[in-house]
């Protein structure tokens, strides 16, 4: 069924149709409209890559592609699609190299992109060769835009998408840079993990300040996140970016935990590090989870610092990149920190392996009902700004957007 | 090949008794009797679950980590009493052991593990293909996990990695 | 390529084209327009939930739906998809629940599908909460209509269908009641495979009687079905369902295994317990193979008795699921007897393996020809009943049906 | 650990012996040398494949049952003579051997088992994993299965299970 | 997207767009059209199948088929599809058999597919059986045409092909038969791949003489195969065939060497006989690889004599099926050689490990990227025959007939 | 059982002394340290890996052959300096070892072997089921590869088979 024949429902902002989570043809939409359309898409981190040569592969909506250190202040992502056959010429995760070649015909470009070498390319003994018209100009490696801000590396293949800062916003520039404030930054290291359900119910998970306070016993037991805590939800003018934030709050019973049927009022940690945390930003508040649309979530969870990248593989699943990273001054105190929290996080973390979990049920469940909808009016059925986590707005506000970008408007 | 037969045999007899030690902990945790799990392990020991690129790379996070016994109940009681998963069977099928000489007054043992998860109404599949790098003491007469490391090639996780290897 | 491009074969009745196995959305019409529409699903044995709270969940069509015992005397079928943003939140085979509790909000329902519970629908000290036109009875899990006869349970999506009793008619509703006959069941257990061919195929296998004498070397050598017995085949009107019946033989060589290349004149077994039959229903009939379209096979093969219920996967596949049972109050030794004699089915059975296998060849062979047809004339190619084996008039039923509901008349 | 060498020197002798008629066991099937697959088991046996949701749940129906070792041979004219299937290959890896202490003159024995099917032309799969309950007693110095039960995790069968475990 | 939305780029020979290796739309016409057409597909050798009932099973394109003798001097291959319901019914690799027997129902048919039996087809003891208009003529298994040449099985499920010779063009029936000059084969055995790229990229590959020189270290670097090397490229009228021929160099570094960037100058084999290369064939030709449109590659490679088939598994992969042969009266010692030369080959060959390995890469490389184009422009855009290897000549060939079959010209 | 122990006591000096052969070898392997593996191997060896198909009607063609130990060196210099692969890790399980009878002078060893492949970012899968026929031979008191069978029943390879088994 080609996604022209499905309609909004009625209640447009209150409701989501499952077909937007498993239709082919509104999946290969969004691969045009979203991914390689007018959105910056996360990379990596500078500091993955800190030598000329360099480079880190990953995979921007289903395009493979190259970060690659260009120039000591140059930092260059191409497509890993060779120009002369198509060859992913490169295979490794990581590596450095002085240029980039294929092994097929060893075509071989400079770190740019650029093609220098073509193998017989005036033939050979006056033999063969590529034809006069032959411009290697015309045959680099296509080259996306790239902006490297406070040591993430964004891209983008589009032309129309606005500088990083203005497609964040100010207002998210400044939850960006509290984080990203420009001190160097160290990775921890890396988990990977492939989620069975659409890669925008991972963006809604984040979005969703709801679930976080019931489905995680874990986090509610210890008081790391709660209802009851002061907390805010943000989402940027577009409605396509979201933040979460939160105070830690104390490890008791009352009138809402009383609400949380999973609420473990005996639970106790017998070694309690993992709960070690110090306070390490500015202002009292200890959870900034935000969304970047639609490719990364950028997560500040008390001491645990990581970026999540989202590859998509097709409607019903996408790969999972955490890259946990660490302020490279920090000290080995608090590294350490870092290490344990993450615990919590990952496809075996006490809190996150139940977010993979609930999405692969999500997936299960209404793979089979595309007609039928989610109910998002947690919150009303405004997209606002509120200083509370019993609202679902940031779900809705992603959606008004993508409504926008992929033509559903008139069904409203 | 006599004299090999005396050291194989003495070498022999210490293989047995770890070889019974991995037995009976690989069959605790394929039992699901996760709260036996930490007595595996020394009060103060290191356990860690971690993908073969974070340990090549000399990147110290790993999947799962832990610093003490305690630390591993709690993952139990976390895993029990505070986590929602989808039911699903575990089974290990650990490679040959490889016992090195004491050091620091510790046995190195390595070995190749095979972890096959069942789903439900799903074929079996391998959810964790790595090799265990381990450490054994021992205390009042009995083994015990001083360390382990569990390096995974199988870097690209089905979901969530639910049961400790 | 749509399935309006298909068009039926001139000999409507004495052929089945090879596109009605294969094509995607041939495959996805049938689930709106059979699985989905106005016909009785199987969903399970009553005994399998005894007690209030008891659940089983299982599959119909694609959608997941839970079975559970919602009062004393009341069975509720209700969709496993949570009504607030569509989980399948019951993710066990089997247990007891005093309620059905969503983990990634915690909404919750009582065993009726009705919502009872939405976390914070008032909000936190007055921040957040559903909307004041939020009305819960609006909210439940999609429940669907149930009716438990004489021990099985039956659900259908449609409110069209007839009663179950009238979908079966009168002649069907006997042969029903000759082994549900009221009697208390009892679960000996599951058998589970997934076979990878079209779930028609497995609906045809149980229609073919002629087959049964040919294929099945084992049955035909120890004369427990053969082409020379007393046998019938029965078909209701609408031609969707049909039954097998015949006697067991005795084991001989005659014109008629003369027939038969593969039987096996000096096969003994040492031990043939296996084979220690009892004649438990009044007459002299030792098979009855009832097919009830779309969903399920309820098989009297000697003194086997197994419900299979088909789970379709896709164009290409189902999942087959046994439940093998027995009366309750059945002796120990019948017990016995009927739990040696399931070495006969199942995914490992002397018998029914074979028809696993040829179900796999059949979708190997046609798959890359599907305007190519099956011939099922044998027999002629009138649809009627009759009292011998050597016909495929129960297929021919079938597709008749088939192509009166999927809307493939006008091709005649 | 001189002691626990001479347990354990002991414990292995046993164990060796236990182990070599699990090796000879699998390696003939392995072979589908299946008209000596019965030779293994006791004249009167009791032999189960069965689905781990029917065993842990108290249902006796098993997948495949047997009662005596005629059964078993009739199993395997069964299947040579009178089942029809695609041809395949099935190869067996069973874990560590758990002996436990003898019983009703029986010897208890566990150990998983990881089964790898290759059908003409796919990739090699898992079409069974489990672990296996067995009983093992001593006929005229032969050691012989008295009970044998194959509990699977792999309750959902690709298609046919067609040789034995 | 169905394959209509598709144009060809305006450089029409010196572009292949990508969308030819991946659509499946695509894929499905190239099924009928290419395969299913009038073309000559690559069933097996005659050795394989020495005595009356011999039989080997195969698949051309995605159809099961058997080829077999069926009198001493006659080789038939019928579709393995039973006429009755469409069984896949022979599911061994070899064998041998009196006739061809369907285990569902038992309908047999002779050595040429005639339907020779059906069980009851007269019903029992007057009762079932087939109607009287049913002419066992009519279904029989579909027979395909054959052509046994030198020692080679071709068949074709098209009227219009050709006969062989002809299919092949004088040049290349002199290029057949240098090798297949009607001495005796015998099989020295097989070796089997699944590559996860398009069928046609294979094609390509063995028509693509430009990489051989730089992507194969080992050959380069042991002078098997080099740019500088005296060679030809040959292709038929049509385009479809084409054929690398080229002389062993010797092992030296020069002018060209330095434009290999791999060449490894200090390789030496410690036991060169697998290097034990002797000319065997008329003239100075030590390579011979003749590609056969659309199903297989013919190689003569030194001394390596093997047929490389080609088993379509949907757009993005197909089995490759290597069949080493020997000539039956070769000496002991050149059997040797050829066995010891097969390490060059196969799934785990020096050189053709690495072919495998660039076409999953290519796939991977513009699978996401349907509507950019390869650029085929080494040796300009003529298509043409040439005496070197600095080239792309063949594919432009192939791809101009393919256009041509598929019906693309419009585009240009 | 006395007797049965003390054979099976020598009997288990000699297997273990064959089991620490194989542990190295297929350590050796895992650990992708190819320059030490022909090693393994004397001098003049008869090394195969061969579909079983191939090794049952009696073709004498192998995905992978050698006549030598240079000729294996020969393997590890191509694989490693002149081949083009995806980056992927291989990981081996052996089944149990099964010794025969020594003859002519070598003592045969089979076993089966279960090869488990990860590329990035996708699921560990089996890369190659099979079984090992080998025979042993003892040079200067260190045993030795005289000729090794690795029949596999993974006919379809997944692209390339890149390291040895
Ligand atoms: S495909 Fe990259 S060089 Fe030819
Ligand atoms: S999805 Fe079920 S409670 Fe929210
Ligand atoms: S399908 Fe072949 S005989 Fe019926
Ligand atoms: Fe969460
Ligand atoms: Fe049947
Ligand atoms: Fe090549």
């Amino acid at each position: 069924m080609s996604h022209d024949s499905h309609a909004w429902p009625a209640d447009a902002d209150g409701r989501v149709p499952y077909w937007v989570y498993s239709d082919p043809d509104v999946y290969q939409a969004e691969l045009e409209k979203i991914w390689y359309g007018p959105h910056w898409l996360y990379v990596g981190l500078e500091c993955e890559i800190p030598d000329v040569g360099d480079f880190k592969t990953t995979t921007l909506g289903e395009r493979p592609v190259i970060m690659v250190r260009s120039a000591p202040d140059e930092i260059s992502v191409v497509e890993n699609r060779c120009a002369h056959r198509g060859l992913k010429f490169c295979q490794e995760r990581f590596g450095n190299r002085s240029d980039l070649l294929c092994p097929y015909h060893q075509w071989s470009y400079n770190l740019r992109g650029e093609l220098t070498g073509v193998p017989f390319r005036r033939g050979v003994r006056r033999q063969g060769g590529m034809p006069a018209d032959f411009d290697p100009k015309m045959h680099g490696l296509n080259r996306l835009r790239v902006e490297e801000v406070n040591g993430v590396v964004w891209a983008t293949f589009s032309d129309e998408t606005p500088p990083f800062r203005e497609y964040l916003g100010e207002r998210f520039w400044k939850h960006y840079t509290r984080v990203y404030d420009g001190r160097k930054l160290q990775v921890l290291g890396y988990n990977r993990q492939h989620i069975p359900g659409n890669w925008k119910l991972m963006q809604e998970n984040i979005k969703d300040p709801y679930h976080a306070s019931l489905l995680h016993v874990f986090f509610v037991t210890f008081g790391l996140f709660r209802a009851d805590q002061k907390s805010a939800v943000d989402i940027d003018e577009t409605g396509r970016h979201g933040i979460l934030i939160s105070r830690k709050g104390e490890k008791e019973a009352n009138d809402v935990t009383s609400d949380m049927r999973n609420f473990q009022g005996d639970l106790r940690l017998e070694d309690p590090r993992i709960m070690d945390v110090v306070q390490e930003f500015p202002g009292e508040d200890t959870v900034g989870m935000i969304t970047i649309f639609p490719s990364v979530i950028l997560q500040q969870q008390i001491n645990s610092l990581t970026t999540r990248q989202i590859v998509p593989k097709g409607p019903d699943g996408f790969d999972f990149h955490w890259t946990h990273w660490t302020y490279a001054d920090d000290t080995e105190e608090m590294k350490l920190r870092r290490t344990r929290q993450a615990n919590l996080f990952g496809p075996a973390g006490f809190v996150s392996a139940d977010d993979g979990e609930v999405i692969e049920f999500s997936q299960q469940g209404f793979a089979a009902s595309p007609d039928e909808a989610a109910v998002v009016t947690m919150g009303g059925r405004e997209i606002e700004c509120t200083d509370h986590m019993v609202t679902e707005t940031a779900i809705r506000a992603m959606y008004r957007y993508w409504r926008k970008v992929m033509g559903y408007e008139h069904a409203e | 090949m006599s004299m090999q037969n005396e050291v194989s045999r003495i070498e022999d007899a210490n293989h047995a008794i770890v070889r019974e030690f991995y037995d009976a902990y690989y069959e605790t945790l394929d039992a699901v009797r996760l709260e036996e799990w930490p007595q595996f392990f020394a009060e103060d020991c290191i356990y860690r679950i971690i993908p073969r690129e974070n340990y090549e790379r000399g990147f110290r996070l790993a999947t799962v980590g832990a610093e003490s016994r305690g630390m591993l109940a709690d993952r139990v009681v976390g895993l029990t009493r505070t986590q929602v998963y989808a039911p699903r069977y575990y089974r290990r099928f650990p490679g040959p052991l490889r016992l090195r000489p004491v050091s620091d007054g510790a046995l190195p043992v390595e070995h190749n593990l095979l972890m096959v998860q069942t789903l439900i109404d799903k074929p079996s599949e391998i959810v964790l293909c790595g090799r265990c790098h381990d450490r054994l003491i021992v205390e009042d007469g009995k083994l015990l996990l001083k360390e382990r490391h569990v390096v995974f090639d199988s870097e690209m996780i089905a979901n969530s990695l639910v049961y400790p290897a």
